[in-house]
This record gives C-alpha cells, structure tokens and sequence, in this order.
C-alpha cells in the first residue's frame, strides 16, 4: 500500500522556512508573489501550480513568469479552460499529497468553482475527521480599480469568508504578499488567497529573509489616538493616504490592515479600538453583507463600551461592478473616508 | 443528410415516456437508442472556396461576404488603434477570423438571436447593431451599449460558454410560442472546456431547441494550444455525446461558413433540434492588445494562417470566378473607411457619463439602501463641484 | 420583427393580484408554496416552473405537485440535472419574455448554479441599462433540522444577501409562503427565494385571499418591551417559544420577522430597536460573515445612543453543518437565545 | 483494440508543442487530430453470461463475484430495513445495481483509488471498508466513518459528479510519481448531465490521466427518465468527444462489468489514458427509503427488469456451467446472514457521539473563534448536564 502522506509543514499560526539567504530590495507585489511561489517550488516538491495560462505565458499578471520554465509543466501546468475541473483536480492531487496552488484568473472567474470550494475544499477535512486534509492554496486576484471591463473587478471576499473551513487572506504590502503566500502554501488548510490586482505593481522595500507576523494576525500600519481605519488589502494605501490627509482636519488616524479575514485577529482589533474608541471599516468591495459587516458587528460586541460612536463602514456601493470610466466613483477613496470620520460623533 | 429525431416525448404530450420506448435502455439491449452515424462530422472540413461548390453559390451572397469582410478587418485595425490611443479600454480583436463574423451574422434572419462573446463584436455590428454601441463595454463607458431586445443581440459575454445556455433558454422559449426564432451562440474553443458548455448542449438536444452553437477554433485559449485544451478527434465529435450532429467548417472559407450555419438553422427553424458547428480558423493578432503573443507561438505559425486569410483567399477565389469587379472593391474599401473614420471621430470626444446612473438600473425600483447611497453620492458629486468652482 | 416584450406585471413592494376567492384555511407552508405555484401560472400564462423532479414526481419535497398534470410537462419541465444549466437556460427563458420559477433541489446544490446566479442573473439588468430585466424567482429549500445528510442542510443566505442585483426573500409563515411567492413570481427583478425546510409541514391557519405585506417589509410577530429578538424564516418559531420562555425569566420580548433581507426594513428594525434600546439577532446559518453580522452593523449605526447594549448575536457555529445526529446542538435552541438576552448588561 | 494515444506532449517535455503538430488545426486541414473510430462503443453491450466468453472466464472469479453479490443484496436488504426501523437517516439502495457494485470493487488493485457517490456503498464496502464505517453517512452519525487514505477510498460523494474532477487529480498525481495507481470514478446517469463531469473527462484525457468513469445508468435520475436526461446513442457515445474510448456494458452481467472495467483499468495502469464505460443496469428500488417510485414509473417495468436481476442470472449461468455448488450456496447465504446480523447488532444501540467533536476537524487547528464557541457548546452541555442531574 503506497498512500502519499503530505509531507509535514509547519502548522498554520507558523510561517515558513524562510528562503535562501537575501537581502533588502525593491519589488512589485506581484514579484514578491512570483518569488513565494519559486521559493516554495523549491523548498518542496510536492507544491504545484497549476490554472489557465499559468505557465508559458506566466499567468496574465506574470505572477507565475518562469516556473514553468524552471519547475517544468507537471509543476506549473496550464490546464484545460475550467475552473471547477482546475479545483476539483487540485483536490485529487491533495488527496494524494501534493500542495496544489490554484490561480483563478480573475475573482469573478472563480465562481464556476463555487461549488468545489464550497462543499469539498472547505468540508473535506471535516467530513473525514481530519483523515483527508487539503493544503489546497487558491490564489484569487481580486478587486478593482485597473481599468477592467465587466466581470474583472469583482471583489467576492465574502463569499469566501462566510464559508467555515476556509482560511481567508489578503496582503496589502509587497513583504505580506511574499510572507503570506509562503505560510498559505505550507498551511494544512485550505486558503483563499486574495491579490488585490491593484496593488501588484507598485514597488517598496522588503527584506524576503525577514519574517512577517503570521496568518491570523492583524498589524497596525499606523498608530493614531482620534480613530482607528480598520481595512486590508487593495484599501490599505487609501486609508494610509486618507490617515495623512486627515491631520490637516485635526484628526490622528490609526490604520490597521487585518491581513487575514480567516482567522480574525479579535484581540488586535479590540484592543486598538478600545484604546481609541472610535472606528471606521474600509473596504472596496460592496457593503450590503461585505466582511465590513462581520467586522463592525464583532468589534461593537467587544467594546461596545468604548464605543464613542458607532463603527462606520465605508464601502463601495451596493450595485455590480461599473465600467472602468465610472469605477472611482464607487471605490471608497479619501474623501469619502474622511466623510466617514467625521461622522463619528466628535462633537459629543 | 438525414437528421434523426431525437426530440423527447414530453414535448408532444405524455409527460414521462415509457422507459420502454427506449430501445437501448432495457434489459436485453442490444443497440444504441438512436443512429449515432448522422452526427459524426466528415472529418474534413466543408470548404466552398476553391472547389464546384463556389459555382453554386449566389454572387450576390459571395459579393455581400466580400464586401463585409473588407469592411470587418478595417473595423478590426481601428479598433486595436483605438486601444493604443487608449480609446479603448481593451479589444479582442477577430483579425484572421472575420469570415466566422461576418458569415455568423449573416446568416441569421432578423427574428433570430445572437449570443456573441467578447470577441464577437464585428458579429455583432455587421448583424447590425451600431458599431459605436457595440464598443461601449470595450471603451469602459457602459456595459452594454445597445438594446438587446431591439437588436436581437444579447450582450457581449464575457463569462465563458455562459451565454451558451442562455441561448438555449431562448430558443426553447421562442419554439414553445411557435415563433421561427433561432438562436446562435458563438464560443472559442477554450470555452468548450467550461461545464456550462456542455449543460447547455445536452439542454439543447433534450429539449430540442432551435440553437446553433459556433465553435470558433482559433486554435487558441489565450495562451493555452489545442491540444491542452481538448484531445477531441475534432471539436464537432462533441456533438454525439449529446444526440446532436457535429459539423467541420473551413473558418477562414466565409461561404463555406455561412452555408454550413444556414443548414443549420435551417434545420433548428424547421424543428430539426440543434447542431454544433466547429470552425477552423485563427487568431492572427494577440489574445487582446494586452496580451504578448509573441511569449506562447511562433511566428511561421502565425504567417502559415496569414497566407490562408479569409479575404486575400475571398480575393482570389472571386477574382478568378470573375465575381470581384472593381467597383465592388472600390466600395468596400470606401465603406471601410467611411466606418474607421466615424470610429476615430466619435471615440476621440471624451464619454459623457452620468455617475448617478450606477444606481439606476440595479432594480426596477431602488431600493431603500439604494436611494440612500445614491442619495450620498450626489452629496459626494455637489461637494466636488463646489471644489472645482473655487 | 417579434420581440416579446414581458408581460406587465406589478412592481415590487406591491403584491401580485389575489387569487381566486378563498377562505380562510388549515394549511402547512409546502402547500402554501404550492398553491402559489399554481395561482400564478393560473393568472400568467408567462410563468414556467423549472427544475430536477419537479414534474411528475412534485418536487422531492412536493411543492410542485400536480403542476405538470394542471398545466403540463412545458410549464413545468423536469430538466436535465445540472444546476448552472437550469438557470442559464432560464435566463435565455426570461429574455425571451417568460417568467421562470426555478426549483433547487436544496440548497448545497444551488452552488453550481453561482456563476450564472451572480454574472448574470444578479447583473443582467444592470449591464444592459434596464432593457433585459430577468423576472426569474430561484426558489431554494434551505437550512437544517430535518435530519438531512451533509450537503443536505445549508443554509447559504449569506452568498445571496452579498450579492447587488438579487432580492433575497425568505417566509417564516404560511401566509408569507404563500404571499410573498406570489409576490416574488410577479417582481420584474429576479429574486432568490429561500423556503425553510423545517417550516414545511407544520400547519397553520392562513387566509390565500387576504393580501400579506409587500417584500421589503418587516413585521412584528410579537411586541415586547425589554429587547427585541431580530429573526427570519426557520429562526422564528424558535424565537417566538424562546420569548415565551422568557417570561419565567422577567423578559418581555418582542421579536421581529425580517422577511426580506434585500431590500432590508431599516425604517422597521431600527423604528423597533430604539423602543426597546436591546437587540439580538438569531439565525441558524453560521455567524461569521452571516446575515446577522449585516443585520447587527446597520441597526448599531442606526441605533447606537438608543442601545443599552451591543446587539448580540445568536447563530449557528462557524462549522460545516454537522450530521444530522448531533445538528441539534448546532442549530440556536431556546436556551442559546435566551443565554444571549441575559447578557444584554441588565444590571446597568 | 487498439487505442489512441492522445497524451499531450507537454508531459514529455517541450511545454508548448507547436501548433503544426495537430494536423487538424492547419491551414489545409483535411481531417481530424486523431481517429475517431476506436473511440466509439460498440453499441451492442459486452455480454459474457449466456455467451461464449463465459468460459474463458476464471471460474474462481465467477464464484467470488456470485458471492459478493448474494452477500451485497442482503446488505442492500438489511440496511433498507433499517431505514424503516429508524435507524439509518436515509438509504439508497444499490438493489438491482449489485453487479456493478460489485464488479467494480473487485476490478480495483490494492493501490488503486475508489470514488463513489452516494449509492455506491456497496461498492465500498465490497472494496474492503468495514460496512459499518460505511454507512456512518447514512446513519447520520458521522459524515464518513473510514479512513480514506487508509482504504484508497474516497468519501460517499453527495453533490453529483463532483467526485469525478477529484479521480482524475489523484489518478494524475499518482501518475506524476510514477505510481500504478489507477482511480475509478463511478457515477449515474443524471450525474453526466453536471458539468462537473464534462470537465473531468476533459481534464482526464488531457492530462492522459489514469482514471476510469465508471457510469451506472439505471434509467432514473430520482424520477426524471433517460430520455430527459440525454438524447445521447449511449452515454458511452460521449466518450469520443473527449478523445477517449466509451464501452458499453450489460451492468447487471457482473463478470462483463468485471472485464470491461479491469481492461479499462489496465489500459488506464500501463499509460493508455482514462475510458469512460456505461453500465445499462436499473434502479429496482425507489431513489431511496424516503422516495415513492409509483409516481413516475411502470409495475412492468420493475418487472421486466427484475426478470434480468443480476443475482438469478449468475446463478441460471453458473449453475448451467456446472459452477454454483450447493456448498457456495450455503457459504454465500451464511456469510449475507452474519453481515445482516451484525449491522442489526450495531444499529440497534444509539450512536455515542461527542458534541465538542463538532470543533476538531474544521480546521489543523482551531480558529480563535472556533475556541471561543466550543467553549461555549461545553458549557451549555456543562448547564444542560446539571438540569439533567437535578
Ligand atoms: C469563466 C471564465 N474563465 C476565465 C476567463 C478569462 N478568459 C478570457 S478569454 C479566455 C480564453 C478564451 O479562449 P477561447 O474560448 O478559445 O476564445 P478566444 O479568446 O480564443 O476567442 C480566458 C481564459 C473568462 N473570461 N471566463
Ligand atoms: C449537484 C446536485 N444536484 C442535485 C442533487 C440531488 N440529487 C441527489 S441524487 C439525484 C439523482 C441522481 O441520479 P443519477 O446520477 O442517475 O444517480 P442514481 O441516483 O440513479 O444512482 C439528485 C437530483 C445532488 N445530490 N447534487
Ligand atoms: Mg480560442
Ligand atoms: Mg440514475
């Protein structure tokens, strides 16, 4: 009998080993995703890429450019154009052993295999009293703001987060997206890992061979004493901007990125808000039911009483994605933002 | 060509057929229910260019053909032109492919119903949409930019083979109130990997509904080959699996396309049930203008299928028929530049748009969070105009 | 040229005609539900029934009975088994002018159908600026407590609420079965329908002729004056004995049935909680990113200096739905509730 | 038979082999990529009970496949039982469907992979998973009660065909380590109208995949008829559309099941790619315990095909070859007894389950929220507890 046992890693809350030796340097959030896959590649066989155009082309983002050339196409293949064919393969392949990473092309491309994450990634480990995990990464690109047309800006979070079983993660600055993808991949579970698509090209500094904290907990990108922005991925930088911008209304903004939507950094969350108390939940995508929902209800649970005002959200509407030349006036950016601060009962 | 009647019982009465009708689903089967010889495709594809076939054809339809091709490639060209002057937001263009376009519309009688994908706008505008109208989703301005019930057009579908069960939706709808709809759906050959692709054939073969599907087989999925996509003997080998004849076209031959389409929907009107069409062609520029061709094909690949263009092969083959005078060049070449020019200089002029109109066609009526967030963003709007007019 | 145009019909928020003068009557939900069905493909001949085994057999929980005998097997077709193609080709029905009421089998098996569910039906209005609307109605059995098999008790409102484009409505009495199905088939907008399949078969006097309030609208089962117990659909008869309950306990609750969760009652809900300043919100679905995080966010921002104490939540445990043997400790019991209402900080 | 060998190039090497080398997507083309012909089922189902190749069948397998089938009705039998006492949530019985049940469990090698839905409990249990462990999902106890890398069995699959895209991702697996795995995939008839099944024979014939789907068209998908389900020659026919062989196979002739599938697995185990096989068998009981069949189907029809059950024609065949001894008999029907026996046993006492055991498996380790509500569920079980013990 010749079942594969997964090869151990280290268990979720850890991050991976970190890769070879490197230095500071000044990337793309998109090279820093590319260089967390080659480094898991290399770190261990068993991982494999796989999804549409993932490897001659090296995905339409390039966040698979030369793995296949390097890792050949068993290890970043490009498969037939199905998505729920692509997850429930990369489910057949766990089952077996390997660590499949799954790029879905675009967030509203993944819905096909709704019904595969649903029942059997998110289930599976569960339905089998832990006999059959599935380390099972799904990278979805999400969000807007590039410009795409219909059906390429769809910000899904929610979908996701509402889905017990599925770990659910989102990087806002080039070192989390190389730290984050690294410790999803060596997750026992299945993550949703979601790239904000606008955020792939701009550069910052980042040390790959430093450790990021780990999935599941949130980081204050900014302290503040007036408020606290809670927000993660694609609206990170609006916040940071719109926490710069508000010092001219005499407002210290803290921003702090959750990172991990699966699990929730409760005692983060609530320890900033209790220190500041007041708070504004930023996200792009739709508010009606979005995971700002999930977080302004579970913050005023917990610090109800150092609540000056009720947790705001700032959202994008209600309504489909529009066409890109009507797209900023959905996305939340500064203004409204600071619309939203100065809601919060100051005068009280 | 004989065409078996696969067509359930259920739509002629009795609600659940005896299982026993069923001859190859019973205990002592021995055969197949229906023939399944009739719906293999001839494996080589129908070609009326260059062969007897052409002389049988009507010079008015070869002439109509030329003429749109002509005007299709350079609407094609102005399009990706438009895209590098950033008019465009993007544009998949159907260079190399204009004789499945061109053939696909015209094909169609206007009762008929177009299920394009987003590569299929020429499709689309030599059907007769406005060719200004079918770019708004490309420009960015609007989704969809015309009426699809006037024009009998559904959107330019971007989902793959999604539309493709929609199709099938409404050609049953339209056989149930008796009307001679047909509905014709275009896909890639990429698409034909997707589940919803195979859900609607076997909708459309069990219900029988007036539904052509044209698999446009350029031969390329982005960046994905063929043979990673599917190993079909042929894209039309499909076809049997769901009790439906299979059909190989030459789709870079615009007659030969268009008289395979026609057989077709003759059939679908005529209550014969659905076919699938695959067609042959190829994708001569990148998938869109964002995209590097350059990273997943050769170049000889590409200049073999230059050399079996649908127009210069149009060309030929017309002139040598003697079909091709020159005062029909003259024209088509007119024409084509007349539409380039209106492109240029209606895409030139920045889009008037309406913020507020986000809010105005999520539902029929808005809702009450509806009313308040468009309520919000007109204050939003108020307040950046009082900036502006500092 | 022969476009069929939809036929008229009553806007939302207004009911649809009543149905052929009846009297008041015993009757459970399943036959509400069917008996909506049927008067409204009485009144349109533009509404078509859709689905797995809804013709001949009636529906695996009978709700189309007798349906294919009445108006046969056209207007209410048994298709082939595959979800996304039901609704595609619904869609494709829709456009062409029909009304279609597509059946789910259950819930867990909707997910095929996401895709269509979400880029289209959701959309459709939207991308064609008004000129395609799809009246369809996706009726969807949901949740648990009947002893189902996994995949055979999810309760995935969550998806449908997070979704622009979709009215999501969900009846907790015979009456609202009947009423707001009819309402549901008659709106231009499509609407997912969600039928609690513990409701099925309990029966309850209900008069078909006597109009129900409109979608949109939420209505107080119950006054009380200590704190008011939010709910939905199969949540409410647990509500409504767990405020019975709690009269022993010196709580006088009020419990309020939402009905529709889009469009959402704030005028109602937020009306109700300033009068009683304590609120918990109960459904059985999983909490994390559930309907009542929605629910507990926009009555804080609505409420907040009239609540004594957060509003809490009541929910099912963030865990695949369990088997069926041990689903009565997931489910929200009286006692959960009640455990809930006594920490809304009475002493203060 | 000779087969096709349509692997890609791409697992041999060279990622993108060139276009040119699919000589149906040419410029020219004037065929198909490869030759339909061997792809095609027979239309007629393979037979070996009451013809000649039953003597050149192992006698030996012919007594154990009698066995298993005796021992799998009972098994069918006592759990239907004890759905009516109460004590399985739910069963659907495999009655009628034993030959396939059991043929295909006895088709697999040690290593190799079971995936079967909801129906397919005998087969599990034929396969070597202990009965009671199996039927855990039907009790309602556990959602899967064995282990399924220890028994190279997957759990009971629920939402239809979604197990198959999962058989072809182990098999491809197993095949990149070089391992002689071979995954077995069985399915219904209305489970092949999901696109979940289309995009798993795609992906299996791609990736050349070593997986055989195993169809058992019993005619119903719960009430709905094949006719409704697909206007296909056979299910077998779809076969071709995929580029892979389609076998048609008489499901209620246990050692034709046998032989079809073990050449299949064969094929599938020394490189020759996936094959999908129809198995023609019938439903003898309703969809399950809670189902009313009278509803949609004929007495007759039942009757015409309990007249082809399975178990009377191994034993008319066995018995007129001399196989079936009395002895084989009484250790068959002995062996079903205990079986019945000891389920009885095990399913009159309640199930003892642990609540917290709700928490443990959703994830490696528990979310803090998931601390959080466990704690809660113990003490409300802690509460509960002390008003019990007052
Ligand atoms: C469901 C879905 N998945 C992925 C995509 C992204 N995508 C857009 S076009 C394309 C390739 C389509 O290839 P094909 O069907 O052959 O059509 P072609 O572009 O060649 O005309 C892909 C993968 C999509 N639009 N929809
Ligand atoms: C995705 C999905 N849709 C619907 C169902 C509900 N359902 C369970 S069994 C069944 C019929 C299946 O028929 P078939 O595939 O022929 O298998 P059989 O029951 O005859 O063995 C249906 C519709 C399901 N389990 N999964
Ligand atoms: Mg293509
Ligand atoms: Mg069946």
């Amino acid at each position: 009998m010749s079942t594969v046992q997964p090869s151990p890693t280290p268990a979720l809350g850890r991050t991976a080993a970190p890769p070879p030796a490197a230095a500071v340097r000044t990337g793309s959030m998109a090279q820093a995703l590319n260089s967390a896959l080659r480094d898991a590649m290399r770190a261990d066989p068993t991982v494999h890429v796989m999804g549409e155009d993932v490897g001659t082309l090296g995905g339409v983002f390039r966040i698979t450019d030369g793995l296949t050339a390097e890792f050949g196409p068993e290890r970043c293949l490009d498969t037939p154009l199905a998505e729920a064919g692509i997850l429930g393969t990369a489910i057949g392949m766990a089952m077996y052993g390997l660590r499949p990473v799954v790029e879905m092309q675009f967030d509203a491309f993944a819905y096909p295999a709704l019904e595969q994450l649903f029942s059997h990634v998110a289930k599976m480990r569960n339905r089998t009293a832990g006999k059959l995990p599935l380390p099972i990464t799904v990278r979805i690109p999400y969000g807007g703001g590039i410009g795409g047309v219909e059906h390429h800006s769809d910000a899904s979070e929610a979908y996701y987060t509402a889905t017990p079983g599925l770990h659910v993660v989102t990087p806002a600055t080039v070192a989390d997206a190389y730290g984050l993808l690294r410790a999803s991949i060596a997750s026992d579970d299945p993550v949703v890992f979601l790239e904000p698509k606008r955020l792939y090209w701009g550069k910052q500094e980042w040390d790959p061979s430093a450790p990021v904290e780990p999935i599941g907990r949130a980081v204050l990108r900014r302290t503040g004493r007036s408020a606290v922005l809670i927000t993660y991925g694609p609206s990170l930088p609006v916040c940071l901007e719109a926490a710069e911008a508000a010092k001219a209304e005499g407002w210290d903004l803290a921003v702090l990125d959750l990172r991990s939507l699966v699990p929730f950094d409760d005692r983060t969350v609530a320890e900033v808000v209790r220190s500041v108390g007041r708070a504004v939940v930023v996200h792009e995508s739709t508010g009606f039911g979005g995971v700002g929902a999930e977080i302004a209800a579970r913050v005023t649970e917990r610090c109800f009483h150092h609540l000056a005002a009720p947790v705001l959200r700032v959202t994008g509407f209600d309504i489909p994605y529009p066409p890109p030349m009507l797209e900023h006036h959905h996305l939340p950016g500064v203004d409204r933002i600071l619309d939203a601060v100065a809601r919060l009962q100051w005068e009280e | 060509m004989t065409v078996l009647d696969p067509s359930p019982d259920f739509l002629r009465g009795d609600p659940h057929p005896a299982a026993a009708s069923v001859p190859g689903w019973l205990p002592g089967a021995t055969g197949p229910r229906s023939d399944p010889a009739p719906l293999l495709p001839d494996p080589s594809p129908v070609r009326v260019l260059g062969t007897p076939l052409l002389e049988k054809t009507d010079p008015a339809l070869l002439r109509e053909l030329y003429r749109r091709l002509v005007v299709g490639r350079r609407y094609n060209q102005q399009a990706t032109t438009l895209t590098k002057q950033g008019r465009l937001a993007v544009y998949p263009a159907s260079t190399g492919q204009e004789a499945c376009q061109v053939a696909a519309a015209l094909a169609l009688h206007e009762q008929d119903w177009l299920f394009p994908s987003y590569r299929d706008t020429l499709a689309v505008v030599a059907r007769g949409v406005d060719p200004l109208e079918a770019l708004t989703l490309l420009r960015g301005s609007a989704h969809t930019g015309y009426d699809p019930r006037a024009t009998r057009t559904a959107p330019l579908c971007t989902p793959l083979a999604t539309q493709a069960p929609h199709a099938v939706g409404l050609a049953h709808a339209a056989r149930l109130r008796g009307e001679p709809v047909v509905a014709l759906a275009m896909l890639g050959d990429g698409g034909t990997s997707e589940g919803d692709f195979h859900e609607a054939l076997n909708f459309a073969a069990v219900l029988h509904a007036p539904v052509v599907f044209l698999v446009q087989n350029n031969g390329y999925a982005i960046s994905v080959p063929l043979t990673q996509q599917s190993a079909a003997p042929t894209l039309a080998h499909k076809a049997v699996g769901y009790g439906i004849p299979g059909r190989l076209v030459d789709g870079n031959d615009a007659p030969a396309v268009h008289a395979v389409l026609t057989e077709a929907m003759e059939r679908a009107r005529s209550g014969g049930g659905p076919t699938l069409v695959e067609a042959l062609t190829y994708r001569i520029e990148a998938h869109t203008n964002a995209d590097d061709a350059t990273r997943y094909r050769q170049e000889e690949e590409v200049a073999a299928w230059r050399e079996h263009d649908p127009i210069l092969r149009m060309e030929l083959h017309l002139r040598a028929a003697g079909l091709l005078e020159d005062r029909l060049v003259q024209e088509a070449a007119d024409e084509a530049e007349a539409l380039a020019a209106r492109m240029r200089a209606e895409f030139h002029a920045d889009a008037e748009l309406d913020p507020m109109s986000l809010f105005a066609h999520v539902y029929a009526e808005p809702t009450p969070q509806l009313r308040e967030q468009s309520a919000q963003l007109a204050a939003e709007l108020a307040a950046e105009a009082e900036v502006h007019a500092r």
